[in-house]
């Protein structure tokens, strides 16, 4: 009998990596479902081309040798899918193609791969293209249109390096009103119009160009958070912290202010924090850095989109805490058992489930003292501090 | 010294050729970064610029030269640091006198060439040990070298940020600009591109170098 | 399911909960058969190893001591078996480099009772006296520790202890042999503590046992009842909820108390002794006999064994005599791990004998031994399910990384490697597959050995 | 000690601190020098160049000038001719009076400012005394985001927004209107600047910039513009 | 137009970060955010010296501009800022040598950093009076400290990642501060 000799523990969960992605990946797919539904053929066709062009790219990088992980990962997957659902539906394809080319080149390939990379790869192609095509990033198209699914928004099938067609244009002709390729938050920012709850949950009722369904995401995400595939502190912290920030200000001032739903449901911030900022390598691991970062996201959010010139600021507040993360992970190590102050103490936690019993003696009353340290012999001694 | 007396042409254009190529300025030595990435929207800004430095460059690294007997070592950092300051001022004034579009466009980037660590480090590490002749040549490769580095990243991004290249439309009018490129990241970008592709080609060198080694030992 | 613990009292902060595959836990104790020759280690417990008193051809008694000692962290051992000490020399060992042992051939025709110990009557005698009588059993800490049991139960003279702790939470996988003895040996285990208790001075002493394991608290509830109140003090179990490394003792003096031990420090720091519940029970049915420690109860399991159990073997019985036995031999066995799937050892050699500090024996079949294996190992991904699950509260994914890098003095010194006590949980739960625990586990052995030669070049 | 010995070594192949000076006073005159030939060698082409720069700017956005003649107007409420090199008492501000080849008032060209998305944008606009207009305006300085801040000066819709109407109160101390800029599609009002869609902030900054300048300017202006009417 | 103290800070910090946006003080951001712990004390340094050279610049300004002299500005701020840092280096080492041995081999390296002559130029070009001067040297030092400590951070986390040999050293630094740089776009109209 052949033994094989190896390293304990001998066992190991199920979930690998691929177990993980593939989660997020089919948790994704019913928002791009309703996100194809609400715009049609171009959302369609700019979903197949951001995601191509993302897997393109990693099997470029990963037959070059320069990262780590491949295709069969789903990583690529993931990345394509958030970005192609970040952008406007009827971006053009070729700048979708670039954008998801960006996302892997500059997001992910160049640090080495999965898990190396530091800022979420989606993110880097997003802003990308928000920086080199703010004109065609800012016009949205409108949802349910009619005939969204025989014919594409003329946007979509630009040809490559040249400039899209108008949709401003298009949209006279459809006797459609200007305003309704501004996304709610870029109407508040720069018209002074909010939109009502319902329209930004459901986005049913008319034709407003709202990204994907909010209440879907959550629903999404609330899933992947019970089936642990994303940790649920990072959403909250967010969302909290958000609220809290718009409920203050618009507490001090309702006028200048939107209402605090306004605030969460409208632009990309359930997208961003559901989905974006929970990316795992590019947030903290600790748990208190969770909040942190979770919390600088939110607050960052509610700055920019109300004191800076942009109508949207998650996708920056999230770039931003992903450069933060290293730093927060730093500051925020968590306490290893037995070095708390509690246990300096040598006092009961608090939440202990079980109550001392009723014979118990205090360390006093048992005239307990501490003995000197007894190293076992073959405990390691901790390295001499120099 | 009678080496350097004895130059031919060829020690000159090698003197020469280390600025342009072996320690190119910026994409070897990494120097004079603020210039590079702030001017360089465009190829004439860039060129522009990197004629400026030379000016200031050549300038500098002749005087330098020629007073670097006289200069004592105690005080030569300030001494350097006058001498390239004075010919900032006149090349400031100079570009002003010339086009008061160029001198806008560059904006403070011209009084800034003072701290380009390029030009100091030129001064401290080769004029003050040559004489003129040779610093002036080495100062020109420098100067070429550095040119030559911000017109290739103006160039990119005068490119594929506007579509023009000199002003001059390569793609038509429904070229759609990548904004990003003329924008502070499309800087960073360019130039990070650029390292990349020189680390790439010299793997790529080096490896074809070691295979023709081998196959010379093979035979 | 972790959300929701958040929101319910927790045993102890993080851990994991690994499937149990407790596939004996009903089935009683059965008694091994001898085996034709036993090899005892000298070395098998934590401390010196102690000195041979037999000679090669020497007939010797099962119970009979064959090695002694006196130094105070080490152990006699006692012949397993009647017969003849056939060799005294190195032999292999579980960690793989060969070790001294004393091989004894066992009498084909022996009873195999034990024969040498007597009764004694422990009842007044005082507690050095006491920790004299435990001394001579050989008992070291049957949960796999192997520390010499007499040491842990004395207490240092300028500290005192008021509670006796009683592990009972089998947290690994597999393993069973703790619950069968705490079901069917409740009342030497009864025993067992209320020695331990005066040997310390304890006032109370409380079971901890896993909320997967109601049979055994009521076993040991009625073994109570049956021996009437303790002149000792109050003795009494409680159940913690079922969670991996509950086992530690750190765990698990958390999880009862919800009291941190300060790093570095030991139970009786704060007053308390921790003591395994099978060397509790083996103590009380050594001790009035005044027998020596010849035997064990070890769970030989796995999906590689054909007939699974709680079996008592007699030390030093090879691995090779006990799997036949267990019928490894037909299923295609890959794996033998001694103690469990989580922190046990992989054995070097099928010829290696059972020691005491051996409490499973788990044989795993090639197929479930290669699922984890084949798997690709990622970059940490930093899911931080690591960080979730460390019982310590160190950063795995943190240290992984740097281990990766061979940053080793980085580790120790900013991310308290060394309070590390490589329960696995990090490498059980990685999505990545890093084998996190086995980088740390070489992380320390350089860090030791770097301290080590500073300490010498020092001198 | 050893310390001290090298340094009594080291000591002589100092520099005496009288060369040092003279050295230092030698280069320096030297720079000096080549400091002020150049700026005086320099001096009239830049000058030059400077009035021709500003009356490039001047004449595009007053076209029917044909030369131009600096003005301060002074925060009393004085009027002041602008001499070569002068530069601006505070609170004066500087305008430029263009006038026809006839030497008659045709327009007037004011900077002004305002908080445009990244940075200031700086504009030059014209304002015509006949018709209490502006007519136009050119952009001096911005670093507004191309493709999306340029369209103030592309984009047809917007520039048909001009001429403006910027008239005085009755009583000359203010605008009768404030200059606004309003939501794309909404303009009723002469004075009303109708907003690019897409481009807000920097459309809403070029009437910032105009009326806050013009609510300064135009005050001071007023009572000279007998003596503005020709050319001087 | 005037920009109350608080709009040059925020500018300065974040809108038009010094580094990210403006491409000043770039040698030691890249040379010296290797590590976080030379980082912190380079980017404390710096902005110590850019209120130094602030103050001086605008003193020196006043007299230049009094004498009509301004031709000779340029060279007045470069020499005395190698002097104010001479100078300051001199009364740490005597005064707090603490903070002498801490931020000591920085001050040179600080005099041939574009962003404090870009400070004093910028501040002389925007004609910022006294308080915005010195928020403005604040705003741009702190600005540089912030970025300077995020790269820092972020290229210790890449000292643990496999990054492809190729992209190490100026590319890979380059590229992750175009990174930041599209990143810290969006504080663009900030303060406004």
């Amino acid at each position: 009998m052949a033994i094989e000799i190896r390293s304990a523990p001998h066992i190991k969960t199920p979930v690998s990596v691929e177990t993980i992605m593939r989660h997020v990946v089919w948790s994704l797919l019913p928002i791009c479902a309703f996100f194809v539904y609400q715009y049609g053929l171009s959302a369609l066709a700019s979903i197949l081309v951001v995601t191509g062009s993302c897997l393109a790219a990693e099997r470029l990088f990963a037959a070059t040798g320069t990262q780590s992980g491949d295709i069969r990962d789903w990583s690529a997957v993931i990345t394509g899918l958030l970005l192609a659902l970040s952008l406007p539906p009827a971006f053009p394809l070729w700048m979708g193609a670039v954008a998801g080319f960006v996302a892997i080149a500059l997001g992910k390939a160049l640090f080495g791969g999965i898990g190396f990379n530091v800022f979420n790869p989606a993110l880097v192609g997003r802003a990308f293209a928000q920086a080199a095509f703010p004109q065609a990033i800012a016009s949205y198209s409108p949802s349910f249109l009619p005939g969204r699914f025989t014919e594409f928004v003329p946007t979509s099938l630009a040809w490559p390096l040249m400039q899209p067609a108008d949709l401003m244009l298009w949209l006279k002709d459809k006797q459609l009103d200007a305003l309704a390729a501004a996304t709610p938050l870029a109407k508040w920012k720069f018209e002074g119009v909010l939109a009502g709850a319902e329209e930004l949950v459901t986005s049913l009722s008319g034709h407003m160009a709202v990204g994907p369904s909010p209440a879907l995401i959550l629903v999404c995400g609330i899933y992947l958070a019970f089936r642990r595939f994303l940790d649920w502190r990072i959403p909250a912290a967010i969302l909290g912290s958000a609220g809290l920030t718009a409920w203050l200000l618009f507490a001090l001032s309702p006028d200048r202010f939107p209402n605090p739903f306004f605030m969460l449901f409208s632009g990309g911030l359930i997208l961003g924090a559901v989905y974006m900022a929970t990316d795992m390598a590019t947030s903290p691991v600790t748990p208190k850095g969770m909040w942190l970062y979770g919390g600088l996201i939110g607050l960052l959010t509610v700055i920019i989109r109300y004191y800076s010139g942009l109508p949207e600021g998650v996708m920056y507040a999230i770039l931003l805490a992903n450069a933060a993360t290293p730093l927060i992970e730093k500051v925020t190590q968590p306490t290893p058992f037995g070095k708390s102050a509690l246990a300096r103490l040598g006092q009961a936690k608090r939440g202990a489930s079980y109550p001392l019993h009723p014979g118990y003696i205090s360390r006093e009353d048992a005239g307990a003292v501490t003995p000197k340290k007894r190293f076992l012999p073959n405990k390691p001694k901790h390295p001499p501090k120099e | 010294m009678s080496i350097v007396m004895s130059a031919t042409t060829t020690d000159r254009w090698d003197e020469f050729m280390e600025g342009v190529w072996r320690q190119n300025p910026l994409f070897v030595m990494v120097l004079g970064l603020c210039p590079a990435l702030a001017v360089t929207v465009s190829a004439i800004n860039a060129l522009s610029m990197g004629l400026a430095t030379a000016f200031v460059l050549t300038c500098s690294a002749l005087l330098v030269s020629l007073l670097r007997r006289m200069i004592p070592k105690e005080v030569r950092i300030a001494t350097y640091i006058v001498i390239i300051a004075t010919f900032v001022t006149v090349v400031d004034y100079l570009i002003q006198a010339i086009s008061l579009a160029l001198y806008d466009a560059l904006g403070a980037f011209i009084q800034l060439i003072v701290v380009n660590c390029m030009i100091l480090g030129r001064a401290e590490a080769h004029a003050s040990k040559n004489p003129p002749g040779i610093a002036v040549i080495n100062a020109l490769g420098m100067s070429a070298g550095f040119a030559i580095g911000l017109f290739a990243l103006g160039a990119v991004r005068e490119i594929l940020g506007a579509g023009t290249l000199f002003g001059i439309s390569l793609f038509g009018s429904g070229f759609q600009p990548w904004v990003v490129m003329v924008l502070p990241p499309g800087g960073f970008f360019v130039l990070g591109m650029w390292l990349l592709v020189f680390a790439a080609w010299g793997r790529w060198r080096q490896r074809r170098q070691a295979r023709q080694a081998e196959a010379t030992r093979h035979a | 399911m972790k959300l929701l613990s958040y929101f319910r009292g927790e045993a102890f902060q993080r851990g994991v909960h690994p499937p149990s595959c407790k596939l004996t836990a009903d089935t009683k104790i059965r008694r091994l058969p001898f085996p034709p020759q036993v090899i005892v280690p000298l070395s098998q417990h934590i401390g010196k190893p102690p000195r041979p008193v037999v000679k090669v051809g020497q007939e010797v008694v099962r119970g009979q001591p064959i090695a002694r000692t006196d130094d105070w962290l080490s152990v006699p051992h006692h012949a397993p078996v009647t017969g003849v000490v056939e060799f005294v020399g190195l032999r292999p060992g579980m960690r793989g480099p060969w070790i001294d042992s004393i091989v004894i051939r066992a009498h084909p025709g022996a009873t195999q009772e034990d024969l040498w110990g007597q009764p004694q009557d422990l009842s007044d005698t005082t507690r050095d006296a006491l920790l004299q009588a435990i001394w001579d059993t050989g008992m070291v800490g049957l949960g796999g520790a192997a520390f010499p049991t007499h040491a842990k139960l004395t207490v240092p003279k300028q500290a005192k202890v008021h509670t006796l702790v009683v592990n009972g939470c089998e947290c690994e996988p597999y393993l069973t042999c703790d619950h069968r003895v705490m079901v069917e040996q409740a009342d030497a285990l009864i025993v067992g503590i209320r020695y331990a208790m005066r040997a310390t001075g304890a006032v109370r002493a409380i079971v901890g046992i896993e909320d997967n394991k109601p049979d055994a608290a009521a076993a040991i509830g009625a073994a109570l009842q049956r021996s009437g109140p303790a002149p000792e003090g109050d003795i009494h179990a409680e159940l913690v909820p079922t969670k991996y490394p509950q086992g530690s003792e750190k765990m698990l003096i958390m999880a009862l108390f919800g009291v941190e031990i300060p790093a570095g420090g030991l139970p009786v720091s704060i007053g308390m002794v921790v003591n395994n519940v099978g060397t509790l029970a083996a103590l009380g049915q050594l001790l009035p006999r005044g027998r020596g420690l010849t035997e064990r109860v070890v769970t030989i399991t796995g999906p590689g064994v054909a007939r699974p159990g709680d079996y008592i073997v007699p030390l030093g019985t090879p691995l090779r005599f006990i799997l036949d036995y267990a019928g490894a031999k037909d299923v295609e066995a890959r794996q033998v791990i001694l103690g469990g799937p989580m922190m046990g050892q992989a054995a070097a050699s099928l010829n290696v004998p059972v020691t005491k500090g051996i409490s499973g024996v788990l044989v795993l079949r090639g197929d479930e031994a290669m699922r984890h294996e084949d798997r690709k190992i990622y970059p940490c991904i930093k899911c931080a399910e690591c960080v979730e699950s460390c019982p310590m509260g160190l950063n795995p994914s943190t240290l992984g990384m740097l281990a990766a890098k061979r940053e080793y003095d980085l580790m120790g010194e900013r991310y308290h490697l060394g309070e590390c006590f490589e329960c696995g949980c990090c490498s059980y739960v990685c999505p990545a597959n890093i084998p996190l625990v086995q980088q740390f586990r070489v992380a320390k052995q350089i860090l030791r050995e770097k301290a080590a030669a500073e300490k010498a070049t020092a001198k | 000690m050893s310390c001290g010995m090298n340094n009594t070594q080291t000591l002589p192949q100092m520099t005496p601190a009288v060369a040092m000076i003279r050295t230092l006073g030698l280069i320096a005159a030297l720079c000096g020098v080549i400091i002020v030939a150049a700026y005086q060698g320099t001096y009239d082409a830049v000058q030059e160049n400077k009035r021709i720069a500003v009356e490039r700017a001047v004449f595009k956005v007053v076209p029917a000038a044909k030369s131009i003649v600096e003005y301060f107007a002074l925060a009393d409420g004085k009027l002041e001719k602008v001499g070569a090199g002068e530069t601006a008492q505070s609170g004066a501000i500087k305008f430029y009076a263009g006038y026809d080849k006839d030497g008659r008032l045709v327009g007037i060209a004011a900077e002004g400012a305002a908080k445009g998305y990244a940075d200031t944008v700086r504009i030059l606009f014209a304002w015509e005394p006949a018709t209490q207009q502006v007519p136009g305006f050119g952009v001096v300085s911005s670093r507004e985001t191309p493709g999306i801040g340029d369209k103030i000066v592309l984009d047809k819709n917007f520039l048909a927004n001009f001429p403006l109407e910027a008239r005085l109160r009755a009583d000359g101390q203010a605008l009768a209107h404030e200059i606004q800029t309003v939501k794309h599609g909404s303009k009723a009002n002469p004075w009303e600047i109708d907003a690019i869609a897409g481009a807000t902030i920097t459309s809403r900054a070029v009437g910032k910039a105009i009326n806050d300048a013009a609510q300064i300017l135009l005050p001071r202006i007023r009572p000279h513009l007998d003596t503005l009417k020709e050319k001087p | 137009m005037h920009e109350s103290a608080a709009q040059v800070f925020i500018n300065a910090f974040l809108a038009n970060n010094f580094v990210l946006a403006m491409f000043l003080g770039l040698c030691p951001f890249i040379g010296v955010s290797g590590k976080l712990e030379t980082a912190a004390p380079m980017g404390a340094a710096t902005t110590f010296v850019m209120l130094v050279a602030s103050l001086c610049a605008y003193g020196l300004n006043l007299l230049l501009a009094y004498f009509n002299l301004e031709f000779l500005r340029l060279i007045a701020y470069i020499v005395i800022i190698a002097s104010a840092v001479q100078l300051v280096e001199m009364v740490l080492k005597k005064y707090s040598p603490g903070l002498f041995r801490a931020l000591g081999i920085y001050l040179p390296l600080i005099t041939t950093n574009c962003a404090v002559l870009g400070v004093a130029l910028f501040q002389t070009a925007r004609e910022y009076d006294f308080v915005q001067s010195v928020t403005f040297a604040v705003g741009a030092g702190a600005g540089f400290t912030l970025a300077i400590i995020l790269m820092a951070s972020v290229r210790e986390r890449l000292q643990l990642s496999d990054v492809p040999s190729v992209a190490q050293g100026a590319a890979l630094s380059f590229m992750l501060a175009g990174i930041l740089s599209l990143a810290f776009m969006g504080f663009a109209g900030l303060g406004g």
